[in-house]
């Protein structure tokens, strides 16, 4: 079966070509590989490629087709393509920005303050909240003029990485 | 002489753990007090018993002197061990163990509101004729005042908060048109962070080091200094890598500086661990800079380099006992690097990144130590400081040890979070730092080297696809039990999962 | 000077990693090869490159000199590591390396060939003038000529093969009734071993102490030694636990020891890193005893004494350099202790537990060194040594040492095998091995204090019900959905698990 | 719900009485313990009783209700007798020593050398068979005199921890 994968921005054909246990042929895109792999029970996948030895981590997302793939010097974003992920990206077509325009906590952390009010107008740039973890306050700034439409969090509150804060419209 | 029997330690994190290691080797029982967000934390679990003293804000809990010296008088502790940070360097703190009766492993009270505060510091320094770096000899509050011994001292300087600590409160200036904007933001931040907004100026050094020198001090006059550490390897005023010996030092500036640190614990009559900090510019001329009451996050490069635990100094000290070595039986063998371990994102303006720890493999062998107390699975809180570990090396040579640590980096594996591993890796490579030829400018200078992108070629990306490709082929066939895709035989059979709740 | 840029590690477990190690820091390329049972052994996965060479059995493998050659060859390694066991004393491996071009990173064949046969080595010893223990001169395989010299050199004495190590085809005679059947025994297990019965026949040393010499020689005829490693805490003679400086040892005896070691090094015109080994009596004679002529397991006490990265070493003379250091440069900086931590069961006759690592959390911070090779999930095959990792200490004195390894035994847990993690802590803290009052019969002789349960109390008894208790709870309310029991709310949730195939 | 519980040698009779989150109240035979219970992630509980600290490591053994407990000095054999399990114990009463005639692999190994033959009488101590793991041979040896009826290995097999090898009766 082959499916498409996206490595941070490159989009690569995958396919299983022959199996003989952890012996294994795939094509990626045009190269062909004959690789040796071995899931490891401490979660890592040791390849021996051309007798090169690779240890690849892969830590999975919340989503079950996303992950990050840890290499010796790099981390990427992983993503399986399948044809049910292909049928939502077409969907929703080139619309995947409404997310741009909202502030989204980048990590877990604490809200200190709230500088803006529902209804309010602001302006791109302006400062609309500061989020507070580890000893360190950051400043998030609106990334458009618009309305804030809404705000799912209070001072005080204790929030999640990816967690919805304000939304602008 | 008091015996110790048991200590309490008033912390958390890394130095928790490292403080009750020596207390083990030592066979002193040793308790923990955690808070809300740390039930679970290594330093509970490390401890022969543990008091819960309130919610995870460190206000409520760690920086609670009246839960801890409740936890101290329920588990009937001789002595509590404040660590780094938190109630280290609080007087009041101290104070208040003298009166339940507590030895508090540290100076006395008076020692450490006269060194906590940087003009009373300051002071203390120039009468005892050490050199100061020169500025303003107390405490303004008045923008004109400022704005004129700004003009008296000459531009650059630099504006500190009184209370300050950590880079809060602190502005350089460098044009006459930035000095009003940058006095209020320092004394905004000021007030917000230590609820004090007035602050002192500076002559800014350039091209400044930051060195500092460890000393020890016992109850009967001893006092001796562990030479220096260069710590000048900073960002925004937070040092990352800290090395012994400074590759700028010269015997004879070490010997003339260490006399300086003795000469200012004693001025102070000094009790225990301390450091030193001084300033030095490219000419060798050193400025005493502030005196750090405690033990230093970046202690281990001594202890590597003497031989000396320095937490068992402090301990027998506070036991009253006389030091057992004088300045003679001290010698730097080696070199020793630390890097600080930070859970943050360096591509991301360093943003901070508590969360789940997924896996960890640390670097061992030859010349390696690492004080962290994370464990795979354990969920770095919002709440405290962004360090997970230290990595020191030691090496026979400064060029074995940068070897050495670059090995042990890429050796270090911590994914779940982001942290600083790949970034000191960078700095490990840099030119300049191999040359040893920096000051505390060198990460702003190297900016554009030690930030962007890796390059790992075609072929480690294809087998990241690989791997995704597999482990999503594993799972269609096990939902949906297909043959297209026979699971490989693992050689072993599963490990029995234990269930978590 | 011959440039190394790949080299190929013979070997695999701890060792193959620890040599990786160095050749990382030196920019050295690193070739793992692998057999059947280790394909995702750690050092298959640390190298940069790796071969397989055959099926399990380290005849088919690891012995396999030309599949290692093969290897060598497709990978373009400049030069061989053998570490040490399997080929690493081995002439005829290393004659195959020098017609093939490749650098074997050890003495020459010749000195292998000597060295190697215990008879052989006695007579080079003799004649460089350094004392050897009684006994016969050449192999013996007649048992009547046997018997006659075991009475000319008079009970006890030691029957040793001819070909051994590691303690088999040995036997210690006190009684003339036993002299025949322990002949047998001998001659049967060294055939059965090394295809060789003939033996010979050694003075029975009492009360003996096992103390070897580090030496290093060049390609220039420099050596110096690195002082002794004291090796006497042994069990059927396989060491468990090694210090330095051995607690029998004098200046005087160690200065002329050290000399006798050099001068045995030179007599046979040795190359690389090498061990001469001696039996020490109670009133400090000292008897030859064997020359390894490799790396030692017990390396590392020596390196964090003198502060030299054999294996660096050992490269470098591979190299043709040479030594940057001669006797006078090196001094011996306070104490260090090994502990061989293997896969065994203590309560039941150290019987061999190969298996499933469960989980594993190892000692870290100040003074502590880990070289091993297992990690979580990992399977210990059941075809090579049980020496799973070896856990080295420093200290400024033996007493701190001994402190530290007493802490470090106790932060070193391993669940799923067996280990003698617990053996080691109680000798720890038998009073005769505190006191550096021990000799070869340690182990014997303080056997009842070493095996036997330890008393934990009641209430720690109770704690571990409540936790099956607690699991069960926890399986049923999942199971059968009951309401009895509410699953705690962990702070954190769940790691993602990666399936596993 | 209470249960009994086998520690080593040890029976004892254990339950739940009160539960507020981590916080449990439990009677183990007749002593009432208040417990603060974490199972952290790393597979371990974390127990704070009257102050003092204890990690706990329960690895669990083939037989869902069997473990192995790990604590500080020492490692217990714990198993959970529940209503299934005394069922079982009672019915099979006191003839559970079949298994010591049998020879059982202590351990993982290779079988180095079988020295009896199925049908052959064999006495008590006389050495039946030889198992080697990581270079260390170990012999085995009757404990019953009695007559070898079946051999369940060959010379050469890898065999299990706990595999029978060789019956006798």
């Amino acid at each position: 079966m082959s499916v498409e994968i996206k490595l941070n921005d490159r989009f690569a054909r995958v396919e299983l070509i022959q199996q003989n246990n952890n012996l294994l042929k795939i094509k990626v895109d045009d190269t062909i590989y004959d690789i040796d792999l071995m899931h490891t029970d401490d979660g890592t996948f040791s390849i021996i490629e051309n007798n090169r030895s690779h240890d690849i981590e892969l830590v999975p997302l919340d989503h079950p087709k996303k992950y990050l793939g840890y290499t010796l010097y790099k981390t990427f974003e992983v993503e399986v393509i399948d044809a049910e992920t292909r049928y939502l990206l077409d969907r929703v077509g080139g619309q995947l920005d409404s997310d741009e325009k909202n502030i989204i906590a980048p990590m877990p952390g604490k809200i200190v303050r709230i500088l803006v009010a529902e209804g309010e107008e602001v302006t791109k740039g302006q400062t609309v909240i500061i989020l507070a973890a580890m000893k360190m306050e950051s400043e998030y700034k609106a990334t458009v003029d618009g309305i804030v439409s809404k705000i799912s969090v209070a001072e005080g509150d204790t929030v999640e990485g990816n967690q919805i804060l304000i939304e602008i419209e | 002489m008091k015996q110790i029997k048991k200590i309490l330690v008033a912390n958390r994190g890394e130095i928790a753990i490292r403080v009750m290691r020596t207390c083990r080797e030592m066979e002193i029982r040793t308790v923990a007090v955690y808070s809300a967000a740390d039930r679970t934390s290594l330093h509970v679990r490390y401890a022969h018993e543990a008091y819960y003293i309130g919610e995870a804000p460190s206000s409520e809990s760690y920086l609670n002197i009246e839960k801890i010296i409740e936890a101290a008088k329920a588990s009937g502790a001789d002595a509590i061990h404040p660590g780094y940070g938190f109630l280290s360097e609080n007087p009041a703190f101290a104070s208040r163990c003298k009166e339940e009766g507590i030895i508090f492993i540290g100076p006395s009270p008076e020692v450490m509101l006269t060194m906590g505060d940087k003009i009373r510091a300051r002071e203390a320094m120039t009468k005892a004729g050490i050199p100061v770096v020169p500025g303003t000899e107390s405490a303004i509050s008045d923008e004109k005042e400022a704005i004129h011994l700004i003009s008296e001292i000459g531009l650059p300087v630099m504006i500190k908060a009184s209370a300050g600590g950590g880079g809060r409160g602190m502005r350089l200036v460098h044009r006459y048109d930035q000095i009003e904007a940058s006095l209020r933001a320092a004394r905004s931040e000021a007030k917000t962070a230590f609820g004090d907004d007035s602050v002192y100026i500076e002559k800014y050094i350039t091209s400044p080091h930051h060195i500092e020198f460890q000393i020890l001090m016992d109850s009967h006059g001893n006092a001796v200094h562990l030479f220096e550490r260069e710590c000048s390897v900073q960002r925004r005023h937070q040092k990352m890598i800290e090395e012994t010996p400074s590759p700028l030092m010269t015997p004879e500036l070490r010997r003339v500086m260490g006399e300086t640190a003795v000469a200012a614990a004693k001025a102070v009559d000094y009790l225990g661990a301390g450091t030193i900090e001084f300033l030095v510019d490219n000419d060798l001329n050193y400025f005493f800079l502030e005196m750090n009451t405690r033990l230093q996050v970046e202690h281990p490069i001594t202890e590597r380099t003497t031989g000396v635990d320095l937490v068992k100094q402090q301990i027998k000290i506070a036991m009253g006992l006389p030091l057992a070595f004088g300045q003679d039986d001290l010698k730097q063998s080696g070199h020793a690097i630390e890097c600080r371990i930070n859970a943050e994102d360096p591509d991301n303006n360093f943003m901070p990144a508590p969360g789940k720890v997924h896996k960890i493999k640390e670097p061992s062998g030859l010349g390696i130590r690492i004080d962290g107390y994370v464990y795979e699975g354990y969920d770095i809180p919002i709440y405290y400081d962004s360090m997970i570990s230290k990595l020191i090396v030691w090496g026979k040579t400064r060029e074995i040890a940068i070897q050495r640590m670059r090995r042990a980096l890429y050796e270090y594996k911590i994914t779940g979070v982001k942290t600083s591993i790949k970034f000191l890796e960078k700095i490990m490579v840099t030119k300049d730092f191999a040359e040893g030829n920096y000051d505390t400018h060198f990460i702003e200078k190297n900016k554009e080297n030690l930030t962007g992108e890796v390059e790992t070629g075609k072929e480690i990306e294809d087998m990241v696809i690989i791997s995704a490709y597999i482990d999503y082929l594993e799972r269609i066939s096990r939902a949906y039990n297909t043959k297209e895709f026979q699971p490989a035989q693992s050689r072993w059979k599963k490990a029995p999962q234990i269930l978590h709740f």
